[in-house]
């Protein structure tokens, strides 16, 4: 019975990892979707932006470390702090410049290219960024605090141990996380399936060379799009960063977001909240029921074995674009 | 004008099916291997062996690997780490139990085991494509990672789970373990690369590399005129296999010495390895080596650079040196899509016309 | 046929060269001149250069690695080789690439919509003109919610024409526009150049293989091979021009020849450029 | 000059660790050569290479290094040091590695060329089930301790001897491994939450120690009885959770904080002279105080080699002697400028690990510092020392190394 | 139909001996989710006759023709060849079995030279095993060096030699088309199917296309079955002609036959052709 309750509880702390993994696929959805481009620089991206956003909150010099270096000089900060709404718009900001400066350096050279070398491009783009974040911040850990409330739920907690016998454990955080990635995904199922934009955004993903013919500036499109995809990744950075700091590892959790991608399907934006969902559940649920026979710590390879045996059945994922084989 | 096929007849097949056609090229492969056989094995010292030229060869052996899966094949694969895991823990198991046989013989067997299981992480190929394909040998590497450091049987019930590797002669000459002069790591790493990119070659301009290249361009079209896709991507995952678990032989037994799964076969391995078969050149025998040269020197260059010549703090060119890998990347897929071993032949075609452009 | 009406050269190319890969010289100098108001058509065999001179003048090479290196091409008297595809689009020339190039996983209806993706007239008038292009091609409006890459190769070229008309153009480059198409089809695509051309005034460049439907309907025509123009003039007087008899119209002096016939005999006569 | 390289990494996953210990490193030899002209008269060199936590890179850098004269080395890196520990007894260097490695190393028969004084993996684990033995007076029988750790080779270490000391003490072991890199770790602490351990014991490094710490807060586990390991006990791994993190303890084998009056001379002669590592941004944190007691340990074995030896231009194998016949002092400390920082330590011949003995340290929040909690304390030598007589003897017996006689 | 029937033949108005049915479909029926591509067609082909398939688009042509070449499963229906039911198999399996076939949209592999290209079609004849070829001397060599004889043989034919070491993806169109054609026929087909070989070329090179097929047909007595929407090619080329509508079949019979059929004409030819 206590098992029983327990896995309750598992399952249901597993669905609110579940979404805070989507939060950093849904940011590889809309670049695939837009571009057929499987960017591999989305973890690095959320990283990039918890960064700036700290930054920009904290009033750092960026480059300081740099200056100092080159010119002898002690910057560090600027000795302000700015208010989190109008750092998270900043950045945000931020994000935009990246995206309009990435298509112009990295996309626009590459049209047409096969997808694996655009999936390397955004390899490169990553050691890039990944180097671009350190010199411009530091590589120091850092604290980011936008606001957003963490630890247990007391009231989920008393009720729960009212009902089960038993007090639940979750995470204010994930409660939030959850509320903010339902409203992103509306948001975004809503616009590429119902706006121009977002069918320009799809025709762009299946022919570059139709898409220009018709008149569709690529450009304008992927910069949206990365601009895009800018935003989730300050979405998901501040709710990894809040969880977990801010530092290099950020960037890892593109790891786990990929099996969710897979699962859902590379090109389905409701795909990566059910991925999520289902990795999330799968990856818990048997780490609490299986783990404990084989060792533990089982979760970074079952992610994938999940989505993989789910491939095997559905080889563009559950809510994936069929995969078309015509000759 | 300088380069050139003109003169060059060919009256049998055979001799048009030859690895290097044109005279000028068939010289110059004679130079580098009278190069790398006969005179670097004379002056070659500890550094330029461990940290260039011995994984510049080890790497050279999984990037043909790969290439052979991706270039040819055309299955993106990004178990490579965890492939080379099998090699590394296969010579390790096979080199305690049996240490009176010759240390190739196990290396070569550790590559067949690693084919063996190459080919059951291939099976999903035959359903799961591209992307989905490569995020899917994903599971291998974090599976393969997290197996050899979960069961004791694997590092012989070391304390920490680290795995060192002993001393085994081949010929009287240690190659493996502390007492390996540089010479001798150099050589033996130096032979296989030179047989195994002679079986890439051979397997790569035969049938067998026609049916991986008709699945990689076009896998419908290719099963209508009779490839039968089972047999081509399974055979492509075992070869594959093989090479990359040779390499991850030598790259635990000869270069590292000792080795701990995560660390040294980690996912990073993959994305090295797909780095250096794309910037070299997919489907490209020389590629594999270039882009292995490429990937291993950049950043030893770029240190002694930024580190040795401009005096920078380390930390700072370290991040700088990521930017400016990053950013080369980036570069060199601009300028030449089709990898170093592209921009080679254009030029070539170039030095052909010349100086007299159409 | 018909004259061109109206003698003002809405597109001109002026001794173009494009070479691809850096190597691969393509187009040897080609000039055209494209009448407002006229269609004019690009006749030639296999690797002519006919797909690449459309794609240099929309501007479509660089993502193939090609280049215009020499020559000049003009629209309403102003150089268009630097303007961006789509704003080229914008301008009012639209391409309709060989090959179909529908957009695979979006509906036929969605694929005509993305036609429409340079307007900014109000979605009242972009429905008017999806009725009017179903009304041209009726089989598009039974399978407007099947995924295009599920339909047959006549109905993608259907969808690449619409999709086209949809940008409402003031020039419409066609490539290979009957290619696969069913003999009662490829007349209405003309019979439907023509109403266009009449009714809308769009000047049309197409390029063709079928050279005897071309130059049926075109006024004007152009002979390319091996990357040069090796004929031109008025569509009537090509037509009756013994060399493109021969070559193009596969009309011997007695008529038709049959396709059963000529396998005997080997002939092969080149202009010489 | 004397040369002491120093493997140092400042990016990737560990980045913000690295820097911190190798600023430490670096200023205390800074210090030394403004100061005092360096050990005996020698300037001494420490050029430093990036290794990025990467075993590869670790052997490039060394090999770049050990033909410049390189006398000693300190990857801190558990997986560069086992590469390493074959090479440096064919090259005959000094490995030096203060509270990681291969614990084993210990045993100076076996090791000839390798030092992990003042205290190892197995040391801090029964430090850390002693500390717990006071708490409890002296009796731990059913109590339950859980041990999360990284999933690697050094999270595995002290496994072993816990289970030895399970058994000695009567309290239940449970292991709760977190793979690399470790920010997500839900389940673990649920299945804390739900065995509710009287105490848990860390063994991480890097993003995992916050990532731990945050959901111990997450799920009220009291700080109090939450231990880390010494590399689980810095600045870094407690700043980003903020006041739940207070509490908090962790091992130490050094002091922590600036009341040395070191600090005095390194803001005379490094930072007011703008010579400091990274400008001095670390001074004084926890692991910039662990990489300056290990320049200290090194200098220490250096000065005695010098005097073994008579030269101060010593080889090293000079340096080996010095180490093997080290011998610090608390007066010899207090001379140093840092009085009580580190335990005493006397090395010899078979003793390559010194005593053993560490401290613990508990983190306020509010004042944003660690505060020594214990004295020096001894590990269980009982249960330890069969243990790494077993290991290196292992090790022997499968490198074919006949252990010497001492 | 028996075995005897099916030896059965007739000879064609320009005298050549057509043999026994090769090929006989039954009553297929081609369903893709909702929509019926093929609705119950049945017709045949024989031996060494040149077979046309034409209709509208969108008809059913190149679903029958993947029909036939093991693409597609038929959900009903039965496939005879040779005289045997063959059941569901797998293309590579149709492969073996003699048939080999072009592509409507070009389905070359463009990451190879001509000369690849067209070996791949003698896959099937070439057997040396894995080690084998990695020795290469020998064996592999030789077996290599043969079935290279019989490619060269083919490129000769189609006229192809000057672009041999030419990667297929610069090719344009119409030679793409003729090495498909190589590569078809360099596997030896007993029967060969032909999607649309002609689209997109001007009328000289559908001459020479023609004679190419003429030849085949003569010298190699292979079978064809093609899909061609140029009428002038069906008729002069064709002995007798299939023709679909919407998955139906309207007419099958000699050119001339299905020239005049008045359905054939509303459904496909608009205007009756001369
Ligand atoms: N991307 C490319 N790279 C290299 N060469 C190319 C490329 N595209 C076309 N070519 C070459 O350019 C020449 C002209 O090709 P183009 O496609 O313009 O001919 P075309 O007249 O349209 O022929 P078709 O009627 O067959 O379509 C051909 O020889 C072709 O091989
Ligand atoms: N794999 C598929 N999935 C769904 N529908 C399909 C599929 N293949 C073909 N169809 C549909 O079946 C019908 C017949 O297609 P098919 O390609 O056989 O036509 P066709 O006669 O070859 O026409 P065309 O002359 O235009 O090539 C079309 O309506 C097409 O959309
Ligand atoms: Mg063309
Ligand atoms: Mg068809």
């Amino acid at each position: 019975m206590d098992q029983l309750i327990y896995a309750i509880e598992v399952v249901l702390n597993g669905l609110m990892t579940g979404v805070m993994y989507a939060l950093v696929a849904l940011g590889f959805v809309l670049i695939f979707k837009a571009s057929g481009v499987f960017n591999y620089a989305q973890g690095v991206l959320a990283l990039f932006a918890a960064m700036t956003l700290v930054g920009i909150q904290q009033g750092q010099v960026p480059f300081a470390h740099m200056i100092n270096a080159t010119f002898g000089t002690h910057l560090e900060t600027f000795g302000w702090s700015v208010p989190s709404f109008l750092a998270i718009l900043l950045t945000a900001v931020v994000m935009v410049l990246l995206a309009f400066l990435i298509e112009k350096l990295v996309l626009q050279h590459l049209v047409g290219q096969e997808p694996i070398i655009l999936f390397m491009a955004t390899i490169g783009l990553a050691y890039f960024l990944e180097g671009l974040g350190d010199v411009m911040w530091g590589a120091d850990i850092k604290r980011l605090d936008v606001g957003l409330p963490q630890g247990i739920s007391d009231s989920i907690e008393i009720a729960t141990d009212k009902w089960f016998g038993y007090g639940f454990f979750i995470d204010r955080l994930d409660i939030w996380a959850t509320a903010i990635a339902a409203l992103l995904v509306a948001a975004l199922v809503a616009f590429a399936q119902y706006t121009k934009q977002g069918r320009a955004m799809r025709a762009v993903a299946d022919d570059h060379q139709a898409a220009l013919s018709v008149g569709i500036s690529l450009r304008f499109i992927w910069v949206m799009v990365w601009s895009i995809a800018g935003f989730v990744a300050l979405v998901a950075g501040i709710m990894w960063g809040t969880k977990s700091g801010v530092q290099f590892s950020l960037s890892l959790i593109a790891l786990k977001a990929l099996p969710v991608l897979m699962l859902g399907g590379f090109t389905s934006i409701p795909g990566a909240i059910v991925g999520g969902l289902i990795i999330g559940v799968g990856e818990k649920l048997f780490e609490f029921l299986i783990g404990p026979m084989i060792g533990g710590a089982t979760e970074n390879w079952f992610a994938y074995v999940l989505a993989l045996i789910f491939l095997v059945f559905r080889p563009q994922g559950l809510f994936g674009e069929r995969i078309i084989e015509r000759v | 004008m300088f380069y050139r096929e003109a003169g060059d007849f060919k009256t049998s097949y055979r001799s048009d099916g030859q690895t290097f056609p044109i005279k000028l090229d068939r010289w110059g492969y004679y130079a580098v291997l009278v190069v790398a056989f006969g005179i670097i094995p004379f002056i070659i010292n500890d550094y330029w062996a461990s940290a260039v030229l011995v994984p510049f060869l080890i790497y050279a052996i999984a990037a043909l690997g790969l290439n052979i899966l991706t270039g040819y094949a055309g299955q993106v694969s990004l178990g490579t780490g965890g492939f080379m895991a099998v090699g590394a823990y296969a010579v390790y198991k096979l080199m305690t139990a049996f240490p009176d046989v010759s240390i190739v013989i196990h290396i070569v067997l550790a590559g067949g085991v690693t084919a063996i299981v190459g080919m059951l992480f291939g099976l999903p190929s035959l359903r799961i494509k591209g992307f989905y394909l490569a995020v899917a040998t994903l599971a291998a590497q974090f599976f393969l990672v997290w197996l050899f450091n979960k069961v004791p049987w694997f590092y012989n019930y070391s304390a920490s789970g680290q795995i060192n590797s002993p001393e085994r002669t081949v010929l009287g000459w240690a190659v493996t373990g502390p007492a390996t002069s540089a010479p001798a790591k150099y050589l033996i790493c130096l032979c296989f690369a030179f047989v195994l990119a002679w079986v890439a070659r051979n397997l790569t301009r035969g049938m067998l590399g026609r049916k991986w290249m008709a699945i990689r361009d076009m896998d419908i079209a290719a099963e209508i005129i009779g490839v039968n896709p089972l047999t081509a991507k399974l055979s492509a995952f075992a070869i594959s296999s093989f090479f990359i678990g040779i390499a991850g032989a030598l790259l635990f037994s000869v270069y590292l010495g000792a080795a701990e799964v995560g660390e040294a076969f980690g996912i990073n391995k993959s994305f090295l390895v797909l780095f250096m078969i794309i910037i070299g050149g997919l489907g490209s025998i020389f590629g594999s080596f270039a882009g292995a040269a490429f990937m291993v020197l950049l950043p030893v260059m770029l240190k002694n650079l930024l580190v040795g010549s401009l005096g920078w703090p380390t930390d700072l060119s370290a991040h700088f040196e990521l930017m400016i890998v990053g950013a080369l990347i980036v570069f060199f897929l601009i300028v030449e899509p089709h990898g170093l071993a592209r921009l080679w032949a254009l030029t070539k075609e170039k030095l052909r016309l010349w100086p007299f452009p159409h | 046929m018909l004259d061109s009406p109206d003698q003002e050269n809405l597109l001109e190319v002026n001794n173009i060269e494009v070479i691809y890969n850096h190597v691969i010289l393509v187009l040897k100098g080609v000039s055209l001149s494209v009448p407002k108001g006229g269609i004019t058509a690009l006749l030639g065999g296999n690797g002519a250069g006919k797909t690449t001179t459309l794609k240099a003048i929309s501007n479509l090479l660089a993502s193939e690695r090609g280049e215009v290196t020499k020559g000049s091409i003009l629209y309403h008297g102003k150089p268009i080789s630097d303007a961006n595809p789509a704003a080229l689009v914008k301008t009012g020339v639209i391409q309709v690439m060989e090959g179909r190039h529908c957009f695979e996983h979006l509906t036929v209806e969605e694929n005509l919509l993305t036609g429409a993706y340079t307007r900014s007239d109000g979605s009242a008038a972009i429905k008017r003109d999806l009725e009017m292009v179903y009304d041209y091609f009726p089989r598009l409006r039974e399978r407007r919610k099947s995924q295009a890459g599920y339909t047959s190769g006549g109905e993608q070229q259907m969808v690449a024409m619409g999709r086209a008309l949809m940008s409402r153009p003031e020039t419409i480059l066609l490539d290979e526009p009957s290619m696969g198409l069913a003999p009662q089809l490829v007349e209405q695509i003309f019979e439907i150049v023509k109403a266009v051309n009449e009714g809308e005034g769009v000047t049309f460049l197409l390029a063709e293989q079928n050279t005897n439907v071309a130059l049926r309907y075109a006024h004007y025509g152009y002979i390319l091979e091996n990357g040069r123009v090796v004929m031109d003039g008025p569509a009537a007087s090509l037509r009756e021009n013994p060399d493109v008899k021969e070559f193009y119209l596969g009309m011997s002096d007695e008529g038709r020849k049959s396709f059963r016939d000529v396998r005997s005999y080997r002939r092969r006569k080149r202009w010489l450029a | 000059d004397l040369v002491v390289p120093n493997l140092s990494y400042r990016t990737g996953a560990y980045g913000a660790n690295g820097t911190q210990y190798a600023d430490g490193f670096n200023d205390y030899f800074a210090l030394l050569n403004e100061r005092d002209g360096g050990i005996g008269g020698e300037i001494i060199q420490v050029p430093e290479c990036e290794t990025a936590y990467n075993t590869e890179k670790g052997i490039e850098c060394y090999e770049e290094t050990k033909d410049t004269g390189a006398l000693v080395y300190n990857p801190l890196s558990t997986g560069i040091t086992y590469q390493l520990i074959p090479k440096v007894s064919v090259d005959k260097k000094v490995l030096y590695t203060p509270g990681y490695g291969r614990t084993s190393a210990k045993n100076g028969k076996v090791f000839e060329w390798v030092f992990n004084a003042p205290a190892n993996y197995w040391d801090g684990a029964s430090v850390a089930i002693k500390y717990l033995l006071d708490e409890n007076g002296g009796d731990l029988s059913g109590k339950k301790i859980a041990l999360v750790y990284h999933n690697s080779a050094y999270g595995k270490e002290p496994i072993r001897t816990l289970e030895g000391l399970a058994e000695k003490h009567g309290y239940e072991l449970s292991l709760v491994p977190v793979d690399a890199p470790g920010q997500e770790q839900k389940s673990q602490w649920l299945q804390i939450r739900r065995d509710k351990p009287d105490y848990v014991i860390m063994y991480g490094w890097g993003v995992m120690n916050q990532a731990a710490i945050q959901e111990a807060s997450n799920i009220r586990f009291p700080m109090e009885n939450f231990i880390g390991i010494w590399w689980s006990g810095s600045e870094v791994d407690v700043l980003p959770v903020g006041d739940k993190a207070n509490g908090y303890k962790a091992l130490t084998f050094n002091g922590v904080g600036m009341d040395y009056p070191i600090y005095d001379d390194i803001k005379t002669y490094l930072l007011d002279a703008d010579k400091a590592s990274q400008g001095g941004e670390h001074v004084g944190s926890a692991l910039y105080s662990r990489g300056m007691y290990a320049a200290v340990v090194i200098s220490e074995a250096i000065r005695t080699a010098q005097e073994l030896s008579g030269v101060s231009a010593i080889t090293a194998e000079q340096l080996r002697d010095g180490f093997e016949n080290l011998e610090i002092t608390p007066e010899r400390l207090s001379e140093i400028g840092l009085p009580d920082f580190g335990p005493e330590i006397k090395m010899s011949c078979d003793n390559h690990g010194g005593s053993g003995m560490a401290r613990l340290q508990q983190w306020d929040a509010t004042a944003k510092q660690w505060n020594l909690i214990t004295e020096f304390t001894e590990p269980d030598q009982d249960i330890l020392a069969p243990l790494v007589e077993e290991d290196s003897a292992a090790y022997a017996k499968e490198s074919g190394i006949t252990p010497r006689d001492c | 139909m028996t075995q005897e029937q099916a030896q059965e033949g007739f000879t064609t108005a320009d005298g050549r001996k057509i043999g026994g049915v090769l090929m006989d479909m039954r009553d297929i029926t081609l369903r893709f989710g909702g929509v019926e591509a093929i609705k119950k067609i049945s017709f045949d082909i024989r031996q060494g006759e040149i077979r046309a398939i034409i209709g509208p688009n969108g008809a059913g042509k190149s679903s029958m023709l993947n029909v036939i070449s093991g693409f597609y499963n038929p959900q009903e229906g039965e496939v005879w060849f040779k005289g045997y039911r063959r059941g569901p198999m797998k293309p590579y399996e149709v492969a073996r079995l003699g048939i080999a076939r072009t592509f409507q949209n070009i389905a070359l592999f463009d990451g190879m030279t001509v000369l690849d290209n067209i070996m791949t079609g003698r896959l099937n004849k070439m057997s040396s095993g894995i080690v084998k070829q990695a020795i290469w001397w020998g064996a592999a060599e030789r077996e290599e060096n043969e079935n290279r004889e019989q490619v060269e043989k083919i490129i000769d034919f189609l006229e192809i030699q000057n672009i041999r070491k030419t990667p297929v993806g610069r090719l344009p169109y119409g030679l793409k088309k003729r090495v498909e054609l190589a590569r078809a026929l360099a596997a030896e087909p007993q029967l060969l199917l032909l999607d649309e070989p002609m689209a997109g070329m001007n009328v000289e090179e559908k001459e020479d296309m023609s004679r190419f097929i003429l030849d085949v047909n003569d010298e190699f007595g292979t079978t064809i079955a093609l899909i061609e929407h140029d009428m002038g090619v069906v008729m002069d080329i064709s002995d007798r002609v299939v023709v679909m509508d919407y998955g139906r079949k309207i007419g099958d019979g000699t050119p001339h036959e299905v020239r005049n059929n008045k359905e054939v004409i509303d459904a496909y030819l608009g205007v009756a052709h001369d």
